[in-house]
């Protein structure tokens, strides 16, 4: 068995309510932002992000994005780079994963990584007390100095092949395996699924000549695609319009 | 021999070379870097049996479902229920870390008496007194729940009032529930048979109603579609998250609502896309364009564009009469697609507004806005589970939080079907916390109690036989055997969705255009957030990243 | 004569001109604060997290990565002078090998030591070394850095055990003799070992898929960076090596080397210096006209952000490049004492800036389509531990120069 | 030189036995169970045979790990024998509907993720294979804590050297990896890490 897991995102019924990005930290023991902690300093494995014409008054539009690891399939950049072995592709599920207690926080993957998908602890996480208790038994907690990211939240992965393992079967229930972004979006703008299967809906929504990826040409086969109608969205994407100078309201 | 400083330098050479042969200095580097992944200052989750339960969340009137993780015993991540007709699965993105909410820095968990700390005896007995002296005003921020009957009747037993505060969206329908001489809590907007909605600064795709509801309509019927089948126009001065996502945003000067409404009313009924003959507001198209900032052209366009596809129902952000009169000219009242009758079932929650003067004590229960100041000389006491800062109340009292109580949810606002839902406590109560319902019952043993009120709410659904049940497939009433196991189910986690509206039974007269000012529209997207605080990873969404602009609520 | 300054006497090489005690003491002054200052800064980190640091998610690299690949470029005159004395049997640049060896040495502690401070989590960089990652540039960087490193001390203590009180120790004497048989192997090691980090740190940048601004096609595994940092560290390791004795000599007052030795350094790096420009040149060329555009990404992408437009690339390259190396060849100027240490200067700042440029121009340039251009300012503890290591380098020398017979010893021979 | 041999040698062996025999005795820490538990006589008295009539596996995959009171409270519902172990039991924990917070030998650190389902269910593995001969264990075993990392000593094993050991001693990544690798079981960090 041999998956290729991944997303299409329809940018179109994205509504940049953000709850996947609360449902991504929770799920993910992410802890409450450091009060000095920014947007550029900050842990969000899951990000949505304002995109814009660039125009002003009524002619304005916008329109967001979610960000998160793209999973690339090919010359994974941020795997090739890590000196020790914290970053691996899985052959079987096609996820990149990241291992932060085997980091040493050298940031080598971050400069790599042309979506910046990569979250440096830059510090340790903090809980006000007793909220420790509240925090999810599937995924260890990280530590100051370390580099974290989406691992398309492999502890549900785990529970679904636990549940196939004492059903005595050998392949997970695809229903048994559904990421925290997936699940929270209340419009259901992200579809989830195993790409490498043809007959998989997300794999036929991802070949449809509105989906497109970010950065295609730089040839590292991310595994989240997006999809819009709107020509500005596509323009913007494959870069064919002129890009903000200053960063968005910071 | 002697000992010389030679030997001490052999021997030491000695030493270090001998350790090298030994477990010490490799064991220690291990041992050293297993401790910076296990640093004792980095807290680890808890080990215990991992089980799946369901209740609601009774955090604001959308009282969605709550399909709740629970790890020895508390709940480790929340998610919406997929089989809940109304919510279809989804929260809002602030309900995804409420579970963390019990532990907020903000929690209250003693009581405090103007802002010193003080014990429920005290409070009690303070209480005790201001009763004795005069009338109680009980103001309720949760009206139709089975507590609110419990306050009720304690208010009227103390010949005091009972007074409902509703957030924006009950507001909404004030006007039509005044033109129609129906309760508000009867009304409702059949949004699934719609096919333009026009709204005038309602945050429909960013906390408006029922999360999941219209996001799920919208973005099966509208999204990304060039002429789609749900035509959503949003009319508001900024480029609000719902503006960015509408089919057509119309940009109006601040405040100039009212103006561009009778403007509309005006094209609507002088270019006959309307049948109603009026009435007409007295300010003419070119005032109103003036304004409202829009040229004429575009203003009629707008018009033609909201009747081009019917049936259109027009939504405001608060109450507006100015605005709302639109749906009477539209003739969206008491039809399909528009401002709807729900089946009557639940008793009404009347709301007699309290004699200011001679009012001793306001008892402030359910999530009311924090800032909101009550109209009396009398003490305030106030019940409220997180400290949203800057209350005016003397007594803060600390009640359940998150999953800590037990309580049923009537119908949200906005839904045009009843709907019936229990929140079970799946945390228990903590001792240092007390229900308003539980404060008064210490004082009068009489009180109908909430879990026995729940309980004959359970067997009147029985007994009417209409709706139906859903639970993991959804169930007709008519087929359920006994009130017990409808109960058992409903205590589980399931939702009772009672008919389908009635379009017939509502007559709205309107004699005279309405003029009121428009009240200002709901900017901050954490307005339909009824608790005081937010949970802490809400900031992710703007502080550590560039998403939204910071609530202008305290975070305490 | 006070006591101390007679035990200070006991150590200095005997018959050797060297500074007071008091007035070394108050050169030194100065510079210790510096380090001590770094030391503080370091420990800050080391205890609070990088957090002290003004990197973020997206300048994930900083001041310091910029250091260490200076640096390092600049201590490459140690490999190379080796490589030329003993393997290309130059022996008229013995008289400086010494210091070379000396500069090189502190290079690379320095910049390993900032290298620790750098990582989150400095306990378990030795993982690197358990579980290594054999395609990872920093993998080959960090291997071949910690073993040329060993092999600077190696070259370093016979220089060290030539001090007059330690000579007197008989099994060092006989240690000494020993390692002067091995000093010819280490420089060959140490030539491989330095060839291969100094292209691996160019490579480091150079596989950056996802950085087209940084990203080259090479030779097999290798990026044209990683032979351009080669060529580039060695054109600046002599020039490097010249400017410090130059002030060695301004500083002391006294004639260290002989002139014919400057010419000749001179010389190398001019040579160098004109293959590197040249290699550079097509380099930058090809990468404009088919690398960078294959990923979709046009100069444009890069040179319309100011700033670090364009004018660093020129800089880089022609005054900074290109000038130097005809100062350096052309007999005429490089007879001129004065011009042939402004060319050595020239070419630090050269190969400075080319790091800088790799370094924080990489990261400061958007690559997603909706993304901003990027600003960051180091914090002053950043910037202290910067300053620290420049104080441990001229701590270093100084005290090198003042006990050891750095000078006097290869002119002896 | 005879005497430099002699220095050196002491200083040697000095280092030697500090390393070998002190050091294991400084870095683990010796704690107390909650109360002693015997597997055996459970075995013999109860007939409970199987490790899985206390230590189920749940219907998703779920390991119930150490039972919780109510199973206890099975055949103790009061006092059986005399024994001191059984009075605790009974009035500290039982009554008090109190668990006991036993010291777990093999306890992995929270990064790892170990399923019990699939290694005994797919991979038909026996309790035995990696805890050893718990079952017939007829006195309570010595918990022993790793001052610095606070792991039990179980994970490195009781062989200090891990160079000659004893086939269960020992729960380290490495051990794990023997198994995969000798029944050629590929799987990546986050195959067992979480």
């Amino acid at each position: 068995m041999s998956a290729r897991y991944g997303m299409v995102i329809d940018l179109d019924r994205c509504t940049g309510c953000g709850a996947c990005m609360i449902a991504c930290a929770a799920e993910n023991n992410v802890s409450p932002p450091e009060p000095r902690a920014t947007w550029r300093t900050g842990i969000t494995p899951m990000v949505v992000r304002a995109l814009s014409n660039g125009k002003d008054g009524t002619d304005r539009r916008e329109a967001f994005i979610p960000i998160t690891c793209m999973h690339c399939e090919h010359e994974t950049p941020c795997v090739s780079v890590c000196p020790q072995q914290a970053v691996e592709f899985d052959k079987s599920t096609g996820i990149v994963m990241q291992m932060p207690q085997r980091c040493l926080g050298c940031r080598y993957c971050m400069t790599a990584c042309p979506y910046h998908a990569r979250y440096f602890n830059w510090w340790d996480p903090q809980w006000p007390p007793g909220m420790e208790k509240s925090l999810n038994p599937g995924v260890s907690v990280r530590m100051r100095g370390v580099v974290e990211k989406c691992n398309l939240c492999h502890s549900r992965y785990h529970d679904a092949l636990q549940k196939a393992a004492a059903a005595g079967k050998k392949e997970i229930d695809v229903a048994d395996y559904v990421p925290a972004c997936v699940e929270a979006c209340p419009t259901g703008a992200i579809q989830f699924g195993d790409l490498a299967d043809p007959k998989d809906p997300a794999t036929i929504a991802a070949k449809s000549p509105d989906a497109f990826r970010l950065l295609e040409a730089i040839g590292t086969e991310p595994k989240i695609h997006y999809k819009t109608t709107q020509a500005w969205i596509r323009a913007l994407a494959d870069r064919q319009s002129d890009r903000p100078t200053e960063a968005p309201h910071v | 021999m002697k000992f010389s400083r030679r030997d001490l330098l052999i021997g030491t050479v000695g030493i270090t070379a001998g350790i090298a042969f030994t477990p010490v200095p490799w064991k220690l580097l291990g041992d050293a870097s297993i401790w910076t992944q296990n640093w004792p200052w980095i807290p680890q989750p808890s080990h215990g049996p991992v089980e799946t339960k369901l209740s609601a969340c009774a955090l604001c009137v959308a009282g969605c479902g709550m399909r709740v993780r629970m790890a020895a015993g508390f709940p480790v991540g929340v998610s919406g229920v997929t089989t809940n007709p109304v919510t279809q699965g989804a929260l809002c993105p602030l309900g995804f870390a409420a579970h963390q909410l019990n532990w907020h820095p903000a929690r209250l968990l003693t009581v405090r008496h103007n802002g010193r700390a003080s014990s429920w005896p005290e409070a009690q007995a303070a209480f005790a007194k201001t009763c004795a002296e005069g009338p109680v005003a009980v103001i309720d921020g949760r009206p139709g729940r089975a507590a609110s009957a419990t306050l009720e009747v304690f208010a009227a037993k103390h010949n005091g009032s009972y007074q409902a505060v509703s957030g924006p969206e009950t507001n909404a329908l004030v006007p039509y529930a005044a033109w129609s001489e129906v309760p508000v809590s009867a009304l409702g907007y059949d949004l699934e048979n719609a096919r333009t909605i026009v709204s005038f600064g309602a945050p429909l795709l960013d906390g408006w109603g029922t999360p999941g509801r219209f996001t799920r309509l919208w973005s099966e019927r509208a999204a990304g579609q060039i002429n789609p089948q749900l035509r959503l126009i949003q009319i508001e001065p900024s480029l609000s998250h719902t503006a960015a996502r509408a089919w057509r945003w119309v940009a109006v000067r601040e405040g100039t609502q009212s103006a561009l409404a009778a403007a509309l009313a005006r094209v609507l009924v002088e270019e006959h896309l309307v049948k109603t003959q009026g009435p007409l507001p007295d300010m003419t198209l070119e005032q109103a364009a003036v304004q409202a900032g829009i040229p004429i052209t575009a203003i009629r366009d707008l018009a033609h564009a909201m009747v081009e596809c019917a049936p259109t129902v027009v939504i405001t952000s608060d109450s507006d009469p100015t605005v709302s009169a639109l749906n009477v000219l539209l003739g969206a009242i008491g039809t399909p697609g528009g401002i709807v009758l729900k089946t009557k079932m639940n008793q009404q929650h009347g709301s007699v507004p309290a004699a200011p003067a001679t009012v001793r004590a306001t008892v402030i229960d359910g999530t009311v806005p924090w800032d909101l100041i009550p109209p009396t000389q009398g003490e305030v006491f106030r019940f409220a589970a997180w400290d949203g800062g800057g209350s005016n109340a003397d007594w803060l009292l600390p009640s359940p939080g998150f999953l800590e109580e037990l309580t049923d949810i009537p119908t949200a606002p906005t839904s045009s079907i009843e709907t019936y839902t229990i929140a079970t406590n799946l945390l228990a109560q903590p001792q240092e916390t007390q229900t308003a319902a539980q404060f008064f019952s210490k004082l009068d043993g009489t009180l109908p109690d909430v879990d026995k009120s729940i309980h004959a709410r359970c067997e009147q659904i029985f007994q009417a036989k209409l709706g139906t049940i859903y639970a993991g497939k959804p169930t007709p009433v008519a087929q359920f055997t006994s009130g017990a196991k409808l109960e058992a189910q409903l205590r589980n986690g399931s939702v009772w969705l009672g008919e389908s509206p009635r379009h017939t039974t509502l007559r709205c007269a309107l004699k005279t255009w309405p003029t009121a000012a428009a009240p200002a529209p709901v900017t901050d997207w954490t307005a339909t957030w009824a608790p005081p605080v937010l949970p802490l990873l809400a900031a992710k969404l703007y502080q550590e990243s560039t998403l939204r602009d910071a609530p202008g609520r305290s975070q305490a | 004569m006070s006591e101390t300054a007679l035990v200070d006497r006991r150590w200095i090489e005997r018959g050797a001109e060297r500074a007071s005690t008091m007035r070394f003491l108050l050169w030194l002054f100065p510079w210790v604060c510096l380090l001590l200052l770094g030391v503080y800064a370091a420990g800050l980190c080391f205890y609070y997290g990088l957090n002290q640091t003004n990197m973020d998610n997206r300048f994930a690299f900083g001041l310091w990565i910029f250091l260490d690949l200076t640096v390092i470029a600049l201590g490459a005159g140690a490999f190379f002078t080796g490589f030329l004395v003993y393997i290309l049997k130059q022996q008229d640049l013995k008289p400086v090998l010494n210091s070379a060896v000396v500069i090189g040495l502190t290079c690379y502690s320095g910049a390993v030591a900032v290298l620790m401070v750098d990582v989150g989590q400095p306990l378990r960089a030795w993982f690197t070394f358990w579980y290594p990652n054999t395609h990872s540039m920093l993998t080959e960087v960090t291997f071949c850095i910690s073993c040329y490193l060993l092999v600077l001390v190696l070259e370093y203590i016979p220089v060290l055990v030539k001090n007059r009180q330690l000579r007197r120790v008989p099994s060092f004497l006989v240690f000494e003799h020993q390692a002067h048989k091995l000093v010819p192997v280490l420089a060959g090691v140490g030539a491989f070992l330095s060839f291969f980090h100094q292209g691996s740190l160019g490579g480091l940048y150079g596989v950056l898929r996802g950085r087209p601004f940084a990203y080259r096609q090479g030779f097999m595994i290798w990026p044209s960076t990683f032979f351009l940092f080669i060529l580039s560290a060695i054109a600046v390791g002599p020039s490097f090596l010249m400017l410090v004795v130059a002030t060695a000599e301004k500083i002391t007052g006294q004639k260290l080397v002989d002139f014919r030795v400057y010419r000749k350094l001179g010389f190398i790096s001019g040579v160098m210096l004109a293959i590197y420009v040249a290699a550079k040149a097509i380099d930058t060329y090809v990468w404009l006209n088919v690398t960078s555009p294959s990923m979709g990404f046009g100069p444009w992408d890069y040179y319309s952000y100011w700033p670090l437009s364009s004018t660093f690339l020129f800089t880089a390259t022609v005054p900074l490049g290109l000038l130097p190396a005809i100062l350096f060849i052309v007999p005429r100027t490089a007879r001129h004492r004065g011009l042939l240490l402004l060319a050595a200067a020239l070419t630090c700042c050269g190969v400075a800036l080319n790091r800088f440029v790799m370094t924080v121009q990489t990261l400061a340039l958007p690559t997603l389509p909706f993304d901003p251009f990027l600003k960051y300012t180091p914090s002053w503890q950043e910037v202290a531990t910067f300053g620290a290591v420049v104080a441990y380098g001229v701590i270093v020398y100084s005290l090198s120069y003042r006990y050891l017979p750095m000078f006097e010893a290869m002119k002896g021979e | 030189m005879r005497r430099f041999l002699l220095v050196f040698g002491i200083g040697f062996a000095l280092a030697l036995i500090g390393g070998w025999l002190v050091f294991p005795r400084v870095v683990y820490l010796e704690k107390q169970q909650p109360f002693d538990f015997f597997h055996k006589t459970h075995a013999e008295k109860s007939g409970l045979t199987g490790c899985d009539s206390c230590h189920v596996i749940g219907s998703d995959g779920q390991f119930a790990g150490i039972p919780r009171n109510d199973v206890c409270l099975g055949c103790h519902s009061d006092k059986l024998g005399k024994s001191e172990a059984e009075a605790l039991l009974v009035d500290n924990y039982l009554k008090q509907n109190d668990q006991p917070e036993w010291l777990i030998y093999s306890r992995q650190p929270a990064n790892v993720w170990f399923s019990h389902a699939i290694h005994t269910q797919r991979a038909g593995l026996q309790c035995v294979d990696c805890h050893g001969n718990y079952g017939e264990s007829d006195q309570p075993r010595i918990y022993e804590v790793n001052r610095i990392t606070g792991y039990s000593r179980d994970i490195w094993g009781h062989s200090i050297s891990r160079l000659r050991r004893a086939p269960h001693d020992g729960m380290k990544m490495t051990d794990c990896e023997k198994c995969h690798r000798r029944h050629h079981v590929e799987v990546g960090c986050l195959g067992c890490h979480q």
